[in-house]
């Protein structure tokens, strides 16, 4: 119960990655249906992505998106946007205030405390990551359909004994 | 020290005969133009190198920078030509235009094919030996090395049957596999070793590098047998198996080019790499001297049972190879010098015995030794020009060959290797056990019954016994003549 | 610190996971693979990653699915494993 | 213009695939051209950079403009070309450009209808491949690797092969893998260090505390066997052989000299650039255990390559095995290893196609793959024998070929840094390569085999019936396919004769992140 | 294979976990991805505070895909288009019409025509709000979560809808072969077009500041606003077109007849 609360607990997201992503590895090396190896692949790459929102996992934060009242015309906050902007060059410190839902705290950016939302970066890698998965699956499954064209099976011991034996269909 | 000519002389004697190749292949269709492309080849050749011998004997150096090294990277591609270059450089040019005289006659007398491809890989083995002759550092020498063992693959395969194959496999198999095996590991030992020189001019490469014994045998030993061209026992089977080529290959390029290439970079290795010094220190030249002893004797044994006229020629070749390496081996001036010289007086002697094997199965379609009874009357000049050969390849006046052979044994006198003397002297005797009877037999045993027929003069073409006498007379002016030998040779061991 | 909801879907993603790879229907298992996706999208969502959230429900658990259904129909519904 | 080289190295195939995709759909024939001139515009823009780079260092090209002063680095996307990958980019496209040209009407008929997608997967293939090698970022490499590495699944898919259709579906499996390996191991990185960047990352490696962390060493090892996965390292080769000697002849040869290469780079980039050669050869010490895997690799490749009675799975499996040399060289961890490593880079990529693009000629020419069946080829095709001899004898390592050279630094950093096994084995697998190119040689040169001399008879005549002795290049293939080959064989070996500057390049790099880093040098 | 794939599987495992309790512990703000490392502050740490000021975006997510990291955006749309490419090329086949008479796996035999009322007719009606919604997800991708990707999926997915609940011809009577390989090409000839622009306007490759000089009345903030709205049409079109060809090919082993 110890090594629980103290290394699995706090950690679970990732224990819980781990495995998923040792289910997907292992369906993908040992199952013989290749769709059933493509069900593994999928869980090995939302394993994937599940580690990285982890990373990005902030305690008592919000969703990285500014609240903005943005019916207030956009010319004009551009131009506050613009001048602050200059303001800010010579500000470096991030000094950290409370923060603030109206629309003045987030144009004075040193307003914004970064403990307050979600680390947006691997959300944003974590799309790219899906999409990728996605068009890998489709390719995979294309091929898998291609497959089935030449072979009438998707099993992968009857494709290799066909292919041992060249017979219908193998073009050796 | 000798004072260097820059001059791009060694590159064009190099590229005569690579430039010939495309002519060559070129005039496939026009026999005439063909070998007469040969021929011009041949003599510019020889020509070019010619200009290059007063430079050479008036004790200066050429050189030439083909390829720039950069900053240490790798050592430049580099022609340097000295006395012992020069020497190589004129047996093998003045020879290739015998040879082409000899080729034309044999292979038209025989109807070769593919006499286009024979003639210009021919020219390209001539440009790699040229180019080893030449080579200014190690890298150059590995490089033309490697060059000539490709190009003479197609002239030994070059009867394209089960025979030649096997042969080829065997000729490759020793040649690459010793040179990547074993020379090539020890070129880059001995760039690291030297911090990144390879060059041959001035003091030898390794004579101020930190070498222990075990390292030097070792690199020595790598090197000795990684130029497998130089015929040493175990690695020396390539040269009997390459005998299936047609003669004039077997004539220039196993009695001449290629096997001396082999030697000529042990010598290179002996005193360019390692330095008399420095071997003398380390002690370590005498486990070569007695594999080349070694060598020598059990080649000799082995010839006297070859039948094939060509395979006892290849077995005393490989002995005569191990003379060499011995005489060098003993680190004596005088065997260096004799090493030296007997490239050039083995290599007249043998190319005659060559060409007349040659000549004999041109005119009869013989092969063995057993068939010559009685060939001396039909063939008389093939026959004496043998006898000659053979004279001069054991050592027997008025030959060229006693002259290096002289040197040779007063080398091993100097360096008070008696064994290895006697070594000399047993293996001389032993050269005249298994050449004299070939020549006894054709002169004094009668034909056999069935072929009692043949009567008067049956000679092999005009263009097969011009050759061969040209070289048997070579082999005695020599013996006349060897001031310019000498000279070169002097210049080599002087300079040390 | 997580919260339980976490802890909850954590495992049932694990025996989704574990099921789709053993039914050996292979439309069954696309759907429970649909399941799958929703509940790591439920996840998402809860841990603040909105957009990946909205990204896999429309491409894990809809698209993705489709295809497969799109494939399985033109092979073999029966995986031997 | 010249600042924004970086960028238009990568955007000229891109704009290319998409013009392909747009008009070429009506009518083929003017795919080619399309794909002809964009692949030109990248091979200048390479060698732009390539002068650029050597005589100025290193260029820095910020995407988007984000490198103002407080920006910090990482928050945009960098490209980064210094000597190292300016050189690979002119492989890249060269090799590019020379299948390119061979792929003229060829591609047309391997794939009549999809002419068009062929060539746009092409072009992408390209785009990722340049994309890997100009990027900075580490997660960008990432992106890049799954344009290339989708764009050649498809390409091996395409042919009218069954096999390489399954052969697909493997690459595509390990493919992922790898790639997801790499990707979560960038994640670990980025969770200790909060930077994608591989400067930024670098920079943060370099405080000795992370010497000791476990999360950084498990990132290495996820980023390393990814990339040993997609670079076919010995015992994750699995995929290769029959993915690339199944799919279709252009394919083959655009695949098999960039694919592992680029994939080697990636090694060397993420051993050098991102961990740096203090870390990855002082804290964690490896070095001697991957020198011995690669040692394995080599002999292993060799041997299984001896086995093979089919000409491209000969030569895929010695890809195999000189992957084995440039693993091993990058890993000996001395100066001299590195310098060969990424000099075999060039000159395997070079005397890849060479082979390649020679033995798909041959293959097409005979109607058949297997190595006994070339009787005879080098009357009938001289030229193309002697590009393929020129290829062999590189493989070899014959001097003046670059394949010697190669050899001869990566033995020279094997000696020096005592790893007497690597050197044997090098020296083994050359003898092997001798063994196999030779066989092949004697096959091709002697003509059939007196045995068997009438099942091939009725090919003989017709191709004399062709041909004939009549003219020199009769039974030549079409100058389209013989003219990339040639080229490929005179770079081979200008490659090797002027190995000199190509190395000065390769140390120029090299001294921006040295091998033998500064812990070690201390010492 | 089996016992190879467990070890494989169990050794990967087991050195993943070992470098978990090395873990910044899960939902720590100071992590150093979170938080930064000493003196070197962390990326997103910048992107949270700055985004606003330096894009005037207030969904930060959009921000970091369309502009700082706008150059892997792209490529994520390539791999896209490559995907689509891709599946065309290994599926789609020319030759002539073959009877349906293979076997499917699936038994789709709908019990009689009622059924088929039923969902065209809820079809109809949801078709163009589910494509009312995908394009407000593009849009709103600034302020709220989606964007093209998420956007452009929603739309592909309604033209699957159609093909699904009508047939396959149907819904390429919609929206042709030509016509989305098309879609696709012009989509990411947007996203490079702006970057383009940007390289023709003398500034980086993406640098969405400067097309403030040929937008009307924009300042260079706003200029990448707008330039990130414009990229995420480009993704969406490839998207939308990519993923419609996806279904395409597969739904009809790349005859492009019927489907199901």
């Amino acid at each position: 119960m110890e090594f629980l609360n103290a290394s699995v607990i706090p950690y679970f997201n990732y224990w819980i990655y781990v495995v998923l992503m040792m289910i997907g590895l292992h369906a993908m090396i040992t199952k013989n249906n290749l769709i059933k190896k493509l069900i593994g692949m999928s869980i090995f790459q939302t394993a994937i992505i599940l580690f990285y929102v982890s990373i990005g996992v902030k305690t008592g934060s919000t969703i990285p998106i500014l609240e903005h009242h943005h019916d207030e015309g956009h010319a004009e906050t551009a131009h506050a946007v613009a001048e602050s902007g200059d303001h800010h060059a010579e500000e470096t410190d991030h000094e950290k205030s409370d923060h603030g839902n109206n629309e003045h705290a987030i144009e004075a950016d040193h307003g914004i405390d970064p403990d307050h939302f979600a680390n947006p970066l691997p959300h944003v890698l974590m799309l790219t990551a899906i999409v990728v998965g996605v068009s890998t699956l489709g390719v995979a499954l294309a091929i898998s359909q291609s497959i089935y064209k030449d072979f009438g099976s998707l099993e992968e011991n009857e494709i290799l004994a066909k292919i041992k034996q060249g017979g219908p269909g193998v073009d050796v | 020290m000798d004072s260097v000519v820059h001059s791009s002389l060694p590159l064009w004697a190099c590229l005569a005969s690579l430039l010939a190749a495309p002519a060559i292949v070129l005039f496939r269709r026009e026999l005439f133009l063909r070998e007469a492309t040969t021929f011009v080849a041949a003599f510019v050749k020889f020509g070019l190198v010619l200009a290059m011998l007063p430079i050479i004997t008036s004790g200066k150096v050429i050189e030439f920078t083909l390829v720039e090294g950069f900053g240490g990277v790798v050592a430049p591609i580099l022609f340097r030509v000295d006395g012992l270059g020069m020497l190589f450089a004129l047996v093998a040019s003045s020879l290739w235009i015998v040879t082409s005289l000899y080729a034309i006659g044999y292979m038209r007398g025989l109807h070769e094919h593919s006499q286009t491809r024979f003639f210009a890989f021919f020219a390209i083995s001539l440009s790699a030996t040229l180019g080893v002759a030449f080579a200014g550092n190690l890298l150059t020498l590995y490089l033309f090395y490697e060059m000539l063992s490709l190009a003479t693959w197609p002239l030994v395969t070059h009867h394209q049957d089960k025979e030649a194959r096997t042969g080829g496999r065997t000729y490759l198999t020793y040649l690459l596999g010793t040179s990547i095996g074993f020379a090539l590991p020890a070129l880059i030992f001995t760039w690291i070793k030297s911090g990144g020189d390879l060059s041959f001019a001035g003091d030898a490469i390794l004579a101020s590098a930190d070498l222990g014994p075990a390292q030097g045998l070792i690199l020595l030993l790598a090197f000795c047998f990684g130029f497998s061209k130089a015929g040493m026992m175990p690695f020396h089977s390539w040269l009997p198996g390459a005998m299936v080529a047609p003669t004039p290959v077997s004539a220039l390029l196993h009695a001449v080019a290629v096997v001396k290439v082999g030697v000529f970079c042990v010598i290179r290795v002996f005193t360019a790499v390692f330095g008399v010094d420095l071997l003398a220190k380390l002690g370590v030249a005498t486990v070569i001297s007695w594999i080349a002893a070694f060598t020598v004797i059990v080649s000799s044994l082995i010839a006297m049972s070859q039948d094939n006229l060509k395979r006892r020629l290849a077995f005393s070749t490989i002995g005569q190879l191990s003379y060499i390496v011995l005489g060098v081996s003993l680190l004596s001036a005088h065997a260096v010098q004799g090493s030296m010289m007997h490239i050039a007086m083995h290599a007249f002697g043998k190319i005659t015995l060559f060409f007349c094997a040659g000549a004999i199965f041109v005119a009869t379609g013989k092969k063995y030794v057993s068939q010559l009874s009685g060939l001396g009357k039909t063939m008389p000049f093939t026959m004496g020009a043998f006898a000659i050969g053979a004279m001069s390849v054991t050592g027997v006046p008025p030959t060229g060959g006693l002259l290096s052979k002289f040197y040779l044994v007063w080398g091993a006198a100097d360096a008070q290797q008696f064994a290895l003397l006697a070594v000399y002297l047993v293996s001389s005797v032993l050269n005249g056990v298994y050449f004299f009877p070939v020549v006894y037999r054709a002169f004094f045993k009668p034909a056999p019954e069935g072929e009692a027929a043949v009567e008067g003069i049956r000679e092999a073409p005009l263009a097969c016994v011009l050759p061969l006498s040209i070289t048997a007379v070579g082999s005695v002016l020599l013996f006349f003549f060897p001031g310019l030998l000498l000279e070169l040779t002097k210049l080599m061991t002087g300079a040390q | 610190m997580i919260v339980p909801f976490d802890i909850i879907i954590l495992i049932f993603l694990v025996i989704t996971a574990l099921i789709s790879l053993r039914v050996r229907d292979l439309l069954g298992a696309t759907m429970i693979l649909g399941v799958y996706s929703f509940l790591i999208c439920l996840l998402w969502a809860e841990m603040g990653a909105v957009d990946v959230a909205f990204t896999e429900a429309a491409v894990g658990a809809g698209v993705s699915t489709v295809f497969m259904i799109a494939t399985i129909y033109h092979t073999r519904r029966h995986s031997s494993d | 213009m010249s600042e924004q080289l970086p960028a238009i190295i990568l955007l000229a195939p891109l704009f290319g695939a998409l013009l392909t995709g747009l008009a070429g759909n009506r009518d083929h024939r003017r795919c080619f051209p399309i794909l002809i001139s964009a692949l030109a515009v990248s091979f200048g823009c390479a060698i732009a950079l390539l002068v650029q780079v050597s005589q100025s260092g290193p260029i820095d090209y910020f995407v988007g403009g984000w490198n103002t002063e407080r920006v910090p680095l990482g928050v945009g996307i960098q490209l980064r070309i210094d000597a190292l990958n300016a050189l690979l980019l002119v492989v890249i496209t060269t090799v590019a450009l020379l299948t390119a040209v061979y792929s003229f009407r060829r591609a047309g008929e391997e794939n009549t209808e999809k002419t068009p997608q062929f060539y746009m997967l092409f072009q992408m293939l390209c785009v990722g491949l340049l994309g890997i090698t100009v990027t900075a970022d580490a997660f960008n490499l990432f992106v890049l690797v799954e344009v290339s590495s989708l764009t050649s699944y498809a390409l091996v898919a395409m042919g009218s092969k069954s096999r390489g259709t399954v052969a697909a579906f493997n690459y595509l499996i390990m493919g992922t893998v790898g790639a997801s390996f790499y990707l979560l191991g960038v994640g670990y990185l980025y969770m200790q260090t909060g930077t994608l960047n591989m400067a930024a990352i670098h920079e943060i490696l370099a405080d000795p505390a992370f010497g000791k962390s476990s999360t950084v060493f498990v990132a290495f090892i996820l980023i390393l066997v990814g990339v040993w996965i997609k670079m076919a390292f010995f015992p994750l080769y699995g995929w290769l052989p029959n993915a690339y000697s199944y799919c279709p002849s252009t394919t083959s040869c655009l695949l098999a000299p960039l694919m592992t290469k680029v994939s080697v780079y990636v090694m060397i980039r993420v051993m050098l650039s991102i961990f740096g050669a203090d870390w990855v050869f002082q804290s964690l010490g490896w070095s001697h255990t991957v020198v011995w895997l690669a040692v394995i690799a080599i002999l292993a490749g060799s041997v299984l390559a001896l086995a093979q009675v089919e000409l491209k799975k000969m030569l895929c499996y010695l890809i195999v095995a000189e992957v084995g040399y440039m693993v091993g060289g990058a890993w000996l961890a001395n100066h001299w290893g590195m310098v060969g490593a990424i000099y075999h880079i060039l000159a395997d990529a070079f005397m890849t196609l060479c082979l390649f693009i020679a033995a798909n000629i041959f293959i097409k020419h005979c109607r058949a793959d297997r190595i006994d069946q070339l009787e005879g080829l080098f009357k009938r095709m001289p030229l193309t024998s002697t590009g393929f001899v020129v290829g062999a004898l590189a493989m070899i390592g014959v001097p003046p070929t670059a394949g010697f050279f190669s050899k001869w630094y990566l033995l020279r950093g094997g000696i020096e840094s005592g790893q007497w096994g690597y050197v044997i084995a090098l020296l083994v697998s050359s003898l092997v390569n001798a063994v196999l190119f030779f066989r092949i040689i004697e096959i091709a040169y002697f003509g059939k085999n007196p045995a068997e001399s009438h099942d091939h008879a009725h090919d003989e005549d017709s191709h004399q019936g062709q041909a004939g002795e009549a003219t020199l290049l009769g039974g030549e293939g079409r100058p389209a396919t013989v003219i990339p080959l040639l080229i490929t064989a005179a770079i081979v070996i200008l490659l090797g004769v002027f190995n000199a500057p190509v190395v000065e390049i390769i140390q120029q790099a090299l001294e921006g992140m040295p091998v033998v880093g500064a812990a070690a040098a201390a010492r | 294979m089996k016992w190879f794939g467990l070890i494989a599987t169990v050794f990967t495992g087991i050195l993943l976990l070992s470098a978990v309790p090395d873990f910044a512990a899960f939902g720590d703000p100071d992590s150093p991805a979170n938080g930064g490392l000493g003196d070197h502050p962390s990326v997103s740490q910048y992107y949270i505070t700055d985004t606003y000021t330096d894009t005037k975006v207030p969904n930060i997510v959009t921000a970091v895909l369309a502009d700082y990291r706008g150059y892997d955006t792209m490529f994520e749309t390539v791999v896209i288009f490559a995907a689509g490419i891709a599946i065309f090329a290994i599926l789609r086949s020319f030759s002539g019409p073959v009877a349906p008479s293979h076997p499917t796996a699936i038994d789709t035999s709908v019990e009689g025509d009622h059924q088929r009322i039923i969902i065209g007719t809820t079809c109809r009606v949801i078709i163009p709000v589910i494509q009312l919604f995908a394009l407000y997800v593009v849009a709103h991708g600034h302020h709220s979560p989606g964007g093209g990707f998420q956007g452009g999926v929603i739309l592909g997915a309604s033209f699957i809808l159609v093909a699904l609940a009508k047939d396959l011809s149907a819904a390429l009577g919609r929206f042709s072969e030509k016509r989305y390989l098309a879609l696709g090409s012009v989509g990411i000839l947007i996203y490079a077009g702006f970057g383009l622009l940007c390289v023709a306007l003398e500034r980086n490759f993406l640098d969405y500041e400067i097309l403030h000089r040929i937008m009307p009345a924009t300042d260079p903030i706003m200029a990448r606003s707008h330039s990130m709205l414009g990229v995420e049409v480009g993704v969406a079109f490839t998207v939308t077109a990519i993923m419609f060809a996806i279904y395409a090919n597969l739904s009809s082993k790349g005859r492009l007849e019927q489907g199901f």
